[in-house]
């Protein structure tokens, strides 16, 4: 037992006096007033913890809550089973089947220690789409860092590559694709976001609702220590003179191994049909899953606190009720099932312990050795928190931002040059350093993955359906126009799912910005959200969930806004999936879409001249749906060898990508309006590459003519160079040096390079799991 | 070389690494929950951390041990989750 | 009659479905074997399947090869069972001793996922004739722990008998002594290998090919004709 | 419990397992060459390890060394490539 003497219920009754250190907490007096109201008492020392955690800006949404409600409001198409508001939006697929995806954000766990944070948020992300009743089947890390040269990237880009690998290697989940940025305002800020999918049978969705009086709560999992119990741990000091030993809150390490237990012993629980609700540990860890299973549920709980075993045994209640220790489900199961759970928990080695029961009333009441330390309506903590209208301003700078004058564009004769710099800079040079570190081809259905647009995975080997998935965010978009950032954001994974064929169905979202008590913020986020809520509804892909990360910032300096979008497409026969790489000589090269000169926030004034202004490039969304209708049926009909679709780095990029993909060259003849470098290098939306057989030439373009698609023939695969002809010829040797050098220079040499390995020192203690 | 010039020595120093003790120990915890199974006497407890053996050329003991202990500050540990203990060997 | 070929799931094993599905592409029955059986149910061959057993943290395959299921493998293979260790499983031969040598941290000290070419040195093993030797394929390597090591007598002695069965081309992606990339003990019934042929077994499925799928159609050739 | 039962103790117990001298390390490798860019003392070697800690329950310490380095041999060691010591701690 404690050796102080523990805040009970019967003692705050009686105390109402006793001062509390709320503000330590994050609470403000207004919401502290609020929860004396509630409970009408002071809240017991552990209460507290759990308001100060669940009324926090990443539990409660408070911030983001109104202006995510129009995501809501957009019209959910016929294949969302479970919309937001559930740990992650389900979608019916067909033939029986639904998949569940969503991502997260781990990015301030991440800056603090690379490898364990990026680790734990796949670990994180993983349980949520377990929740679910899903396998989960696929990872994917849209990754932002500071500038690539930057000595603090060095210490943060290899720990989370190494992360993310570490753990999804050992989950054995592919990586089926992400992004890599570099940019100077992530500096002292990562974005580590982590995106997961899942496949179910439709019959298996499992809720997190605890119902049934006497079904029993059962924790599954790894032991509950200090970890990251963050401002909770003031309550120690607060009450207690000494600073016992272990005070302070404790990074999370990831365990994917207790993970990959805890995963197949929960399929095999579902598939038994042996658990009534279930609910992943993540932030908050017991405290949100008591609340929101009992609050989802309309029921009363009693957990038995000194029930849940611990690493420590010196943990107080507010401790075990915050702790974020990992690879933690809670389960409700009934009575009659709870011994085979406890046997398929023995099979695959994990902890199970029935922590407490479900109680007739709507009371949630925590014991800490048969005396009372929480007895509170569990919806005032999972859904009753405060809901904020922040303050917006548009941003002081953003008008001079917008008119800022463009650099002067380069010469003809400077565009050899000008291409061979591009491909290799930081931005638009190849992933392979990073994406080599991860199993993308583990459970044997990965289609497409890097360097693909969209990585495309079967679900089914009888019949061939399949899912497309692309993350995409431009936050120097956004930060030029945050509405048409988050558009941009949209239509660029939407046209990468197109490219490989696969119809785009939806949405998920991680909505990474800075502080929204800074009314330029919450101006940016409000008109991102509105941005994206108004496109999801042009495109008629419905938001299934996401998340918000605040606070992104350095000091009082904010990260871009930056909102990336996932999308999700469907492939009725994977065989039918489209590359993006050139296939065979003497094919037509066609691009599809129109050429503007648009040059503001594009990487070539960025990585050129280091510029940032104008305005970013004109949405179309009708012309996006239309060129998505043409790759896909593009695709069914056979017509395509390769669609590649144009964003950053424009039409350059997307030439040198496809040549590189198999080593297939092409001349290009440019159209004359605008000038080579402008039809090279602007970013205009709504554009894709194509190539097709001589023999479908005319079908597509007949295709996109009658669809109002601008279709230019501008070219025909040939050699082994990139020919632009009175412009630029590179042999694609050069090319891909240059392409590829990139990263290996900055962060150390690939496999099988005879260079020295670089020192890892952010990994494991052991710094062997490597497998 | 003048008398007066210090005499430098290999000295062998070791430098222990281990995650805190608040920090989960993901190594240990598979390990130890295997033992009972490998016909093994069980442990009570078993955490796994680095063994780095240095040979530091130096005047003397004390000049190695504290290059050791630099080495492990600025690069052998990550003191957001580890601690270490440095040593010489005899 | 096809021949049944067991996969033995460990905990923490990830690539026990996928060496089943090439089991079934190769025209034979996979038998999902589970590490605390000792009874292996009277299978033809056995797969020890890649993935982090234990989570590989002490060592890779450092605890699997105490599993019931192994002490099986290593009593029926010494009867000329024949045995496919791949990747994690390979570590897990050379644990329990039925290959020499060991494997150990990858030289540049990332994992490493890339397809890669290698050569068939050796057709003359139950896992491998189906090639000829000498013939080249492209087959993926993904590990973090794939260097081979082994005394210098014992590598003269694998390159004396013919015993190394694939050997790394192009860059060698690990360290791994003499691009060694797998090796057979001296029957030739159990094979190591550390890239993963049973991820190149579907033109459809990753960028590899169906380099690998010649690995499970030699043991079933093998078990038809004796 | 009678008198003559022997009394139980834990004992702390180390096991230090280092790759065999002929075997390469490429951790510790990396690491001795990143010493002088970052302004550290150079080191003449420089080679990592296991340390692995173990509370093992016996009724003395010659008894807890043993089943610590029955541990070593039969599993945390592979001897094909690692050495080890085993030792008290005080
Ligand atoms: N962190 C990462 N993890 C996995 N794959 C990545 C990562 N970063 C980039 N990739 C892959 O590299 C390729 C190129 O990425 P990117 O240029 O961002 O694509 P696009 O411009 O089409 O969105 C894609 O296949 C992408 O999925
Ligand atoms: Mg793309």
């Amino acid at each position: 037992m404690s050796a102080q003497p523990v805040d009970t219920v019967s003692h705050a009754a009686s105390s109402p006096e006793v001062a509390q250190p709320y503000d330590e907490l994050g609470l403000k007096g207004d919401e502290y007033t609020a929860i004396r109201e509630v409970l009408g008492r002071r809240p017991t020392q552990t209460e507290l913890a759990m308001y100060s955690i669940m009324w926090s800006e990443h539990c409660s949404y408070k911030s983001s809550k109104v202006h995510l409600r129009q995501f809501g409001d957009l019209p959910k198409g016929d294949r969302m089973l479970v919309g937001m508001g559930e740990n992650a939006g389900v979608v019916d697929v067909g033939e029986g089947l639904a998949v569940t995806f969503k991502v997260e954000s781990h990015n301030h766990p991440s800056y603090v220690e690379p490898y364990q944070g990026a680790a734990t948020g796949i670990g994180g992300i993983v349980r949520d789409i377990l929740t679910m009743g899903a396998r989960p089947v696929l990872v994917m890390d849209p990754l932002r860092f500071g500038d690539a040269d930057h000595p603090d990237t060095k210490r943060v880009l290899p720990g989370i590559v190494a992360g993310i690998g570490g753990y999804g290697n050992c989950l054995g989940l592919p990586n089926i694709g992400g992004e890599v940025v570099f940019d100077p305002s992530y500096q002292g800020n990562p974005l580590v976001n982590a995106l997961c999918l899942g496949v179910m049978p439709v019959d298996r969705i499992q809720l997190s609702a605890a119902r049934g009086v006497g079904n029993v709560v059962v924790l599954l999992g790894a032991k509950t220590g200090r970890d990251g119990i963050g401002g909770v741990s003031v309550l120690a000091s607060a009450t207690f003179d000494e600073d016992g030993p272990a005070r302070r809150p404790s990074v999370q390490v990831g365990d994917p191994f207790a993970e990959k237990l805890l995963i197949e012993a929960c399929l095999e629980m579902y598939d038994a049909k042996l658990v009534e609700g279930i609910q992943d540990l993540g932030g908050a860890g017991l405290t949100c899953a008591l609340t929101e299973t009992s609050a989802a549920g309309r029921s009363g709980m009693r957990a038995h606190l000194e029930r849940v075993p611990l690493r420590e045994a010196s943990m107080e209640p507010h401790e075990i009720l915050a702790s974020e220790s990992q690879e933690r489900m809670l389960a409700i199961v009934t009575p009659e099932n709870l011994p085979a759970v406890l046997a398929l928990a023995e099979k695959w080695g994990v902890l199970a312990t029935a922590i407490g029961e479900v109680t007739e009333g709507d009371r949630l009441v925590v014991t800490w050795h048969d005396e009372v330390v929480v007895d509170v309506p569990p919806g005032s903590l999972a859904d009753d928190g405060p809901v904020y209208e922040r303050p917006m301003t548009r941003p002081a700078d953003l008008d001079a931002l917008q008119s800022a004058a463009m650099p002067a564009h380069p010469s003809t004769g400077e565009l050899r040059d000008l291409l061979l710099r591009m491909v290799a800079s930081p931005n638009l040079c190849s992933r392979r350093w990073v994406v080599e570190q991860y199993d993308r081809i583990v459970l044997g259905d990965t289609v497409l993955a890097w360097p693909e647009d969209a990585g495309v995975v079967r679900l089914s080997e009888q019949t061939g359906l399949g899912i497309a998935l692309a993350t995409d965010g431009n936050g120097r978009f956004a930060r030029l126009d945050p509405y048409a950032g988050a558009q941009l954001a949209l239509a660029e994974a939407y046209r990468n799912v197109a490219a490989t064929g696969a119809i785009p169905i939806a949405v998920t979202n991680c909505l990474n910005f800075g502080s929204p008590e800074d009314p330029e913020v919450m101006w940016q986020f409000a008109e991102a959200t509105r941005g994206l809520a108004d496109g999801c509804r042009a495109l008629a892909t419905p938001v299934t969930g996401g998340n918000v990360s605040f606070y992104n910032q350095t000091a009082d300096t904010a990260i871009n806004p930056t909102p990336v979008i996932g999308v999700l497409g469907l492939l009725d026969d994977v065989a039918r999936r489209t590359p993006m790489g050139f296939q065979e000589q003497g094919e037509s090269v066609l691009l599809l879409g129109e050429t503007r000169e648009e040059l503001g926030g594009s990487e070539w004034a960025w990585a050129e001249h280091r510029h940032l202004g104008g305005r970013p490039p004109a949405v179309d969304l009708e012309r996006e749906r239309v060129l998505g209708e043409v790759l896909v049926s593009g695709s069914r009909d056979g017509m395509l060898s390769s669609a590649h679709d144009l964003s950053d780095g424009g039409l350059a990029q997307v030439l040198v990508e496809s040549a590189l993909s198999r080593g297939v060259g092409a001349r290009i003849v440019l159209p004359e309006a605008l000038g080579p470098f402008v039809q090279l290098f602007s970013e205009s939306a709504g554009r894709a590459l194509v190539t097709v057989p001589r023999s479908e030439e005319l079908r597509f373009t007949e295709m996109c003519s009658v669809r109002g698609l601008p279709c230019a023939r501008i070219g025909v695969t040939d050699g082994s160079s990139l020919e632009v002809q009175d412009v630029l010829s590179v042999p694609l040797e050069e090319l891909r040096t240059a392409h590829e050098a990139t990263l290996p220079a900055l962060f150390g040499p690939l496999a099988g390079d005879t260079a020295p390995a670089h020192p890892v020192v952010t990994a494991p203690a052991t710094g062997l799991q490597l497998g | 070389m003048t008398a007066s010039l210090p005499v430098m020595a290999v000295h062998q120093v070791v430098v222990d690494v281990m995650l805190k003790p608040e920090i989960l120990d993901p190594a240990g915890q598979a390990v130890l929950n295997a033992l009972p199974s490998l016909g093994l006497p069980a442990a009570q407890g078993l955490r796994i951390g680095k063994h780095v053996e240095l040979a530091l050329v130096a005047e003397d003991a004390d000049t190695a041990l504290e290059q050791a202990t630099k080495m492990a500050e600025v690069l052998l540990v990550n003191p957001v989750i580890e601690d270490f203990t440095v040593r010489l060997l005899p | 009659m096809t021949a049944r070929i067991g996969v033995v799931t460990f905990p923490g094993s990830l690539d026990d479905r996928d060496a089943q599905r090439a089991v079934r592409l190769a025209g034979g029955e996979p038998v999902a074997l589970w590490h605390r059986d000792a009874d292996l149910q009277g299978v033809d061959a056995v797969i020890l399947p890649g993935g982090f057993s234990y989570g590989d943290y002490l060592r890779a395959g450092a605890i699997a090869r105490f599993a019931p299921a192994m002490t099986s493998v290593v009593e029926q293979a010494g009867r000329g069972l024949p045995v496919l260790g791949i990747c994690n499983g390979f570590q897990v031969l050379c644990e329990s001793g039925l290959l020499p040598g060991a494997l150990t941290r990858n030289a540049h000290l990332h994992f490493v996922n890339r397809d890669q070419r290698l050569r068939i040195e050796s057709a003359d093993s139950a896992w491998t004739s189906g090639y000829t030797a000498g013939q080249e394929v492209v087959v993926p390597v993904k590990n973090g722990e794939g260097c081979y090591v082994a005394a210098t007598a014992v590598l003269d002695e694998l390159e004396g008998e013919g015993r190394v069965i694939a050997r790394y081309l192009g860059s060698n992606p690990n360290g791994s002594a003499r691009d060694i990339a797998g090796i057979r003990n001296a029957a030739g019934n159990v094979v190591g290998i550390m890239p993963h042929p049973e991820h190149a077994v579907e033109n459809l499925i990753g960028t590899a090919g169906s380099d690998g799928l010649g690995f499970f159609t030699s043991v079933l050739r093998s078990l038809v004709t004796t």
